[in-house]
């Protein structure tokens, strides 16, 4: 393999690690901007990845074989904008605590999981393998260019997906009307309220939101990766995403740039064991790198947060 | 298949599904001594796919064809073992197994302090008169499966996929390496230790990473994680590429196909769980006796059927069987 | 019936708060086209009030009449639908968003049903800025502009909305002399042009030059309405305090001691390098009171941020008793024997989580009479407290009460009581009577006459020419980070002190001070 | 009408025993709601669950031993909260905990009286000086506390396993070598008093460190200036403490409570330390804790006591009513959310306390 070749296949493998994280960076975005903060993505994530594993299942045996996955993917959403409301009701409606109640869809959203999980599969931690999971797409003619067919042209659908939501997120915030109130209402809820916006109404939205989109985010794991559901399907990717809604400095393009920054520290790891020198490195040095490549892109991107306003503050206009 | 709802077995009772029937055992036809049987999963549950679903698996047929009651308990932590044993123990339970080699140290307490209770362990040794010890020669089995893909391969490229880089993994990998070189020395080697036994993504980029770069078999010896590198394969075979995966543990082509599946290394867990356990109901239990089982006790090796390998090929594995037996070839435990 | 009927009419409107009531049975009537002021002393309801009329309280009692028409104002929205518009005391914009984005927010001209049409904002926001003499430029954001340039905003605001009745919540509180008497010139303009305005004030003068009529509230009770023309200064204090009010803090004449503080050449580099403070140099000598005037933003608060050692100054000297103590660390300034009356109270001030009784200490916890071996005594720290609640009438439900519950001003009372009783030899005042009625603005004006007599040097910042006047023995002018001369504080001369806070330097020269 | 508000008012603030009370009657029920939906016999997994707890000496013992740690990371994770930093790191902690008590114990040959105590030593430096460096990044380089300590909780699982890999596992093991007897602080006596259950003297220390929590948060200097700086850190500043120092000060104390925790596992528990795949979620369930508790040290005893216990008994409901352990976690959840959200806490209830603040109301 050449060069161009490896950087190609490097990005193509990026992008499979990334997807799931742009998704519920998407959505802790959204939440955030708001202004309430999601520590839940992670729970929201693990009820996506479990509902697109199980309502895929049915899907198969109802003998919707092949839009079993986009059937999974739908399910998965509104499963996670189910645990998103718990969120909502109890931050938005009755002012809990955001951070505590992150933590609470946590350990819920794993709990019930898994123990439905095995309440469905007679006992077993984990669902069956999915017989028909999300296929790659190659492009057609897109996909023969060379370097930049292997790296962007063949990719699974929901990265397509995830690519155009992106765009889209990206206007719907800073070119529509609805974005202009949301980021009003995370920054400074009360400049909203007083002309009239509903606070309470556009973080619903924003926590809703986020739901959907880490539920997405959980099922792309299941229906591109592991092709089941089981209690460690998802293990700390939603917390990496809180880390890029941070990093990416609550911007849709920011997101996805950290995202993909994330992935490609996760892709290189299996890069690096490819090559014979790699052999004289302990392998918990490649574990670690991702983490370690993070953490020095971090310390060196010096520079203010541009975190909103009002983050985790409940709204409460009698309030001095 | 699964989506069926059941409401009972979460914790594995078996002779006794659901509470309420739990007057069932005594009910059930007497076939020798009716005892009860207890096992401890380590973290990987009793789903794993792997060796502690083989042994559960070994269990139930105890269960089915003798009527003994048994039941499982999931370690969540390695914190839980030792008085998950203990539960075993104090329910009166005739005998309790550990699955897995993190069980040696808190069978060996609770085996010390319950010199009357029996227990059996898999994949480590405990010295004490009231534990059986089943260990597995799976260098031996792995050197049969290395053969086989050395000999498979068109690219001269071989991948083996590790969960953590630890010796009840690397001993695979030790005889696997071996096996390949026997028969083709010029072959490459990648190997990529996940550091995961339960991660399918992690397994399917490395599988991707490996068959990007020319492998066409792959010996996974990743639990869990293995999972991805077989469905990288199916994905790949789909789109009409040629690869292969090489499972473990239990005859993966059961689960994945046969189209992707190569063959297996298989290592006897629910075999030797059987058969402990049957020794104990038939009387014929030796306690402290400790066993290193492989080729010849026939608890590792290749399935008995391998449609995908060709009758020279396992003439080949067939002549290197023999001269592991009769020990004039020794397999390396450790890679070099 | 309809047609001379009230802009407003509030009937028997209450509102309870937990523990007390913000309104008690209030009548209040805004005739067509007046300005009526609303008066009280802090914490007497006005702001309660008037968040009922625009909607953000529901009263628990009441009835609401607009246009003589009775209404429910269930939100902000509907107050707006009902042509009301509301400056805030606490500007509510969104400063990063532009002008224009704050102004049309939740009104946006849009394209294709929900795309924001930024051009048509930044056109429609430039229109009714020209039509009302009120300029901003709609595309600059507003972390970047200044405070009296945010207020246009948020009267542009309500004037976007097409309000007739405009309320306005102690515009002045927060704007330099020259600005507030920009906006008086825009209040008139509003009422001139048919709109009706409540202006809610702690300054009578501005009540006296403006107000058609006046309300005074006292302990969320209407004590009278009048029309200016029957009224005075005087007379409106008395119905608000319910006393006798000095507006002449009564300060004697005294020779200065010996020096204190002694800054020379101060410079500091703010942001992209600029000099934020550009060869600063004062004396300040025990016994007296220097004032620092000037407009917002020209560098006071980066000067008391540097003698406070809050901010590293990038060259000069800071003497203290003849001590060199440039970029000391605050904790070394304090001890040294510099109190601070931050210009922030909630921000710098206190600590509002804590207790008032904690945040009584907050600068000399440390001190060894508050315990020893690293441990706190917490009782020593109550029994100050209780001392020093009591001589400074501090308000408040205990000791043990959190800041965050008292009234500003009762918060400032504590904060200038834990400053004095450091017995510092310098005391940076910033701003000390922000937000405060009259009675408490007498009373913190007492304190530091008392201070400046008991010998301590004090270094006075305000934007309050009155207060500067009042209280200094000289008044110093800051423009761009110097100072630009000394005015006599005497003999008062607005013009010429006007004259040199627009950076006029010809009146006076820059002297080092003494006499 | 307005007495009533005002004693419902009182009744439910955050800090009232009612509302964690109610709560955990409420988390009981979605419990068993979970129970009946899944077709298990809540009651008699709730018996089986207190069986396991106060069955037998031993589970008695082993509760504790479970609940020890999250005394730790539940103190942990409250006493950084408490200085206004979200210490999610204490996984990460916990992990250089254990290696550099484990490191120490291996290595060293002294005797017991200093071998011990040289290594919990060494064991809470790791984890603290791995918190400190959490705060550090966040004092002077702006990163966000949250970030780096997910980041740094990888790290540490992966270089405390290289450390064990590398230099303490003996040949053909998974696992490091035995600590040294001289090490262990295991309490024998009560160990045999209790049928062998692992008890240790992590366990006192858990409950000193409670204490601890306490007195320098609301007893010293040091405590006046991590609260100050945690509720405000301008006014912080103002009051002329080092607001960066003591952002580094309250991770690093924050890392030795975690970093105990696991310096006790290996010392109390276990004697050895294995390599693992993930982390053990000491750390994440000590948020719980923590929230659970309220942040402060009584909640914080109480809570772990609550987790630690129904965490425990899980192993009961599974054996003896066939209810996947998880179902606990949903219990756990379902309590801590009305805890957080005591407004709806306060909803079911009002129609109760309601009636009877009207019944004092008659007798008045
Ligand atoms: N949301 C609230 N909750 C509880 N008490 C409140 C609330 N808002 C105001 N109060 C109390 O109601 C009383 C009236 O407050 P209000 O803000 O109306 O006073 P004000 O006249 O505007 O005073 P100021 O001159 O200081 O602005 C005060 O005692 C205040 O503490
Ligand atoms: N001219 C239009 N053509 C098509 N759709 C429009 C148009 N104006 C508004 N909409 C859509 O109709 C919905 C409601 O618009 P409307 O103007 O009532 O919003 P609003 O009342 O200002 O906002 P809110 O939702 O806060 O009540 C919005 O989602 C908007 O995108
Ligand atoms: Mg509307
Ligand atoms: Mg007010």
């Amino acid at each position: 393999m050449n060069a161009l070749e490896i950087l190609g296949q490097l990005i193509n493998v990026t992008l499979v690690f990334s997807t799931a994280l742009i998704f519920t960076g998407l959505g802790g975005l959204f939440s955030e901007r708001s202004g309430v903060i999601n520590i839940g993505l992670e729970g929201l994530m693990v009820s996506g990845a479990f509902a697109a594993a199980v309502i895929t299942d049915y899907a198969i045996q109802a003998g919707y074989e092949e839009s079993a996955p986009w059937i999974g993917l739908v399910g998965a959403s509104i499963f996670g904008v189910l645990f998103a409301l718990l969120h909502a009701v109890s931050t938005i409606t009755f002012k809990a605590d955001q951070t505590i109640v992150g933590v609470v869809i946590n350990i819920l959203a794993a709990g019930i999981a898994i123990y439905l999980t095995k309440s469905l599969y007679e006992g077993s931690g984990q669902t069956t393998t999915l017989t028909h999971v999300f296929n790659k797409w190659e492009i057609p003619y897109l996909s023969d260019i060379p370097f930049f067919g292997e790296a962007f042209f063949k990719a699974y659908p929901t990265t397509y997906v995830v690519i155009l939501l992106v765009i889209i997120s990206y206007i719907v915030l800073y070119k529509t009307h609805f974005g202009l109130r949301l980021r009003a209402v995370g920054e400074y809820p009360s400049s909203a309220d007083t002309v009239g916006i509903s606070v309470t109404k556009y973080r619903y939205i924003g926590v809703l939101l986020s739901g959907a989109l880490a539920g997405l985010g959980g099922a792309t794991i299941t229906l591109t990766t592991t092709s089941n559901f089981a209690h460690n399907t998802i293990s700390g990717q939603g917390f990496i995403a809180i880390a890029a809604v941070i990093f990416g400095k609550w911007n849709p393009l920011g997101v996805a740039g950290a995202a993909i920054f994330f992935g490609f520290a996760q892709a290189i790891r299996n890069f690096a064991q490819l090559f014979e020198w790699s052999q004289q490195i302990p392998t918990e040095f490649f574990y670690m790198l991702p983490y370690v490549l993070t953490l020095v892109v971090l310390v060196g991107a010096v520079g203010r947060s541009a975190a909103p306003g009002s983050l985790g503050e409940p709204y409460d206009p009698a309030k001095r | 298949g699964g989506g069926s709802k059941t409401n009972n077995g979460a914790s594995g009772t078996n002779a006794s599904a659901s509470p309420e029937a739990s007057a069932a055992p005594e009910e059930s036809a007497a076939a020798g001594a009716k005892l009860k049987i207890g096992m401890v999963t380590d973290v990987g549950g009793v789903n794993d796919k792997s060796f502690n679903q083989s042994a559960w698996e070994g269990l139930q047929k105890v269960t089915k064809d003798t009527g003994s009651e048994t039941k499982y308990l999931e370690s969540k932590g390695d914190a839980d073992m030792e008085p998950n044993l203990r539960a075993f123990v104090s329910e009166k339970y005739d005998m309790t197994w550990g699955v897995g080699f993190l069980f040696q140290d808190a069978m060996g307490k609770v085996a010390k302090d319950n010199p009357d209770s029996k227990f059996g362990i898999i994949d480590s040794a405990v010295d004490a008169p009231n534990v059986v010890s089943v260990n597995f020669a799976a260098n031996e089995g792995s050197f049969l499966v290395g053969v086989v893909a050395g000999l498979t391969t068109k690219s001269n490229k071989i991948g083996f996929v590790g969960g953590m880089e630890i010796p009840s993994v690397t001993v695979f990998e030790a005889g696997f390496n071996a096996g390949v070189k026997a028969v083709n020395p010029d072959a490459k080697i990648s190997r990529n230790y996940t550091g995961e036994f339960g991660k399918p993504d992690l397994g399917k980029a490395a599988a991707a990473v490996m068959y990007n770069d020319g492998v066409d078999v792959i010996f996974q010896v990743a639990g869990g994680t293995g999972n991805g590198v077989f469905n990288e394969a199916t994905a790949r075979k789909k789109a009409g590429q040629d690869v292969w995966v090489i499972g473990v543990d239990k005859d993966q082509s059961i689960e994945f196909g046969n189209e992707v599946t190569l063959t297996s290394m298989l290592k006897g867990v629910e075999a030797a769980i059987y058969q402990v356990s049957t020794d104990l109901i038939n009387g014929k239990w030796e306690g402290g006796k400790s066993v290193v089982l492989g080729l010849k006790d026939g608890a590792v090796g290749l399935p008995e059927n391998n449609p995908n390998i060709s009758e020279d090929i396992m003439k080949k594995v067939e002549e290197y069987k023999q001269q592991i037996i009769s020990g004039s070839l020794v397999v390396p435990t450790e890679v070099k | 019936m309809k047609q001379s009927a009230a802009a407003v009419t509030l009937k028997g409107i209450t509102k309870r708060f937990p523990g007390l009531v913000a309104n008690d049975s209030i009548d209040f009537e805004l005739k067509k086209g007046e300005i009526h002021a609303l008066l009280g002393e802090n914490g007497a309801g006005k702001s309660t009030l008037m968040n009922i009329l625009f909607g953000l309280y529901q009263p628990d009692e009441g009835e609401i009449w607009v246009n003589g028409n009775k209404t429910v104002i269930e939100g902000a929205g509907k107050a707006i639908d009902l042509g009301i518009g509301m400056v805030h005391q606490h500007f509510k914009l969104v400063q990063p968003f532009t002008v224009a984005e704050n102004i049309v927010l939740g009104n946006e001209p849009r394209k294709f049903g929900t795309f924001v049409n930024y051009k048509q904002a930044n056109d429609k926001v430039r229109s009714i800025s020209e039509r009302y003499a009120l300029k901003v430029d709609p595309q600059v954001r507003i972390k970047d502009i200044t405070v009296g340039m945010q207020q246009r905003v948020e009267i542009l605001k309500t004037l976007y909305r097409g309000a007739e009745i405009l309320i306005f919540d102690e515009p002045t509180a927060v704007l330099t002399v020259q600005e507030i008497e920009e906006l008086i010139g825009i209040l008139r303009n509003l009422a001139a042009e048919g709109k009706s305005i409540i202006l809610i004030t702690h300054k009578l003068k501005e009540v006296m030059a403006l107000a058609d009529s006046v309300t005074v509230i006292r302990r969320g009770k209407v004590v009278r309405t009048v029309t200016t023309k029957e009224t005075n200064e005087q007379q409106l204090a008395e119905l608000m305090v319910g006393r006798d009010v000095n507006f002449q803090a009564v300060k004697t004449k005294k020779e200065p001691g010996e020096l204190i503080v002694s800054v020379d050449n101060l410079t500091m580099k703010g942001e992209e390098n600029k000099l934020v403070l550009n060869g600063v140099a004062f004396d300040i000598r025990a016994g007296e009171i220097l004032g620092i005037a000037g407009v917002d933003g020209n560098g006071q608060s980066e000067l008391v941020q540097a003698i406070t050692g809050m901010r590293k100054a990038s060259g000069g000297s800071v003497k203290l008793h003849g001590k060199e103590m440039i970029n000391k660390t605050p904790r070394q300034m304090s001890v040294a024997g510099v109190s601070h009356i931050p210009e922030d109270r909630h921000k710098h001030g206190m600590v509002l989580d804590f207790t008032l009784s904690e945040n009584m200490v907050l600068d000399t916890y440390f001190d060894p009479q508050f315990g020893k071996n690293g441990f706190i005594d917490y009782k020593a720290i109550d029994t100050l407290a209780n001392q020093l609640v009591t001589e400074f009438d501090v308000r408040s439900s205990g000791i043990q009460a959190k800041a965050r519950s008292l009234s500003g001003g009762n918060q400032q009372k504590a904060i200038i009581a834990r400053e004095l009783w450091k017995n510092p030899s310098l005391l940076i005042a910033v701003q000390p009577t922000r937000g405060l009625d009259i009675g408490a603005i007498e009373y913190v004006h007492k304190r530091l006459i008392e201070a400046r007599d008991a010998g301590k040097a004090i270094l006075l910042v305000s934007f309050e020419l009155d207060e500067l006047y009042a209280l200094s023995d000289r008044i110093a002018v800051m423009y761009e980070g110097k100072i630009m001369g000394y005015a006599d504080a005497d003999q008062r001369d607005d013009k010429q002190l006007g004259l040199m806070m627009a950076g006029n330097s010809a009146a006076k020269q820059p002297t080092k001070g003494g006499r | 009408m307005d007495k009533v508000k005002g004693i419902a008012d009182k009744t439910f603030n955050k800090t009232s025993f009612l509302v964690p009370l109610v709560a955990i009657i409420l988390g009981l029920l979605c419990g068993a709601i979970a129970m009946l939906a899944g077709g298990f016999d809540p009651i008699l997994a709730y018996q089986s669950l207190l069986k396991k707890l106060f069955g037998s000496p031993y589970d008695m013992g082993e509760a504790i031993r479970a609940i020890t740690p999250l005394l730790f990371t539940g103190t942990a994770v409250a006493f950084a909260f408490r200085t206004g930093l979200f210490n999610i790191g204490v996984e990460g902690q916990f992990m250089m905990g254990m290696t550099g008590a484990t490191v120490i114990g291996i290595t060293l040959d002294l005797p017991w009286y200093l071998h011990a105590p040289l290594a919990i030593i060494v064991g809470a430096l790791c984890g603290g000086l791995w918190a400190a460096l959490t705060g550090y990044l966040k004092a002077v380089r702006g990163v966000n506390e949250v970030i780096s300590s997910i980041m740094l909780n990888w790290v540490a699982l992966y270089l405390s396993n290289y450390i064990i890999r590398a230099f303490f596992v003996a040949k053909g093991q998974q696992k490091s070598d035995p600590i040294q007897e001289s090490a262990l602080v295991s309490i024998g006596w009560l160990s045999d008093a209790m049928d062998h259950a692992r008890m240790h003297w992590g366990t006192v220390i858990a409950l000193l460190g409670i204490g601890v929590f306490y007195i320098i948060l609301w007893r010293t200097k040091q405590g006046y200036e991590l609260r100050a700086v945690g509720q405000s850190p301008d006014a912080a500043l103002y009051a002329g403490i080092n607001v960066n120092r003591t952002i580094v000060k309250s991770m690093f104390i924050s890392g030795l409570f975690a970093g105990l925790a696991g310096v006790f596992e290996t010392l109390g528990v276990f004697g050895y330390q294995t390599m693992l795949a993930a982390p053990w979620g000491y750390g994440f369930d000590g948020i719980a804790v923590a929230l659970l508790g309220g942040n402060t040290p009584i909640g914080v005893l109480l809570g772990a006591i609550l987790f630690g216990g129904l965490s425990y008994g899980s192993a009961g409901m599974s054996f003896g009513a066939g209810v996947p352990p998880e179902l606990v976690r949903i219990v756990i959840g379902s309590i801590i959310f009305f805890i957080a959200s005591h407004g709806i806490v306060k909803f079911f209830i009002k129609p109760f306390l309601g009636r009877r603040a009207d019944k004092r109301k008659e007798a008045i």
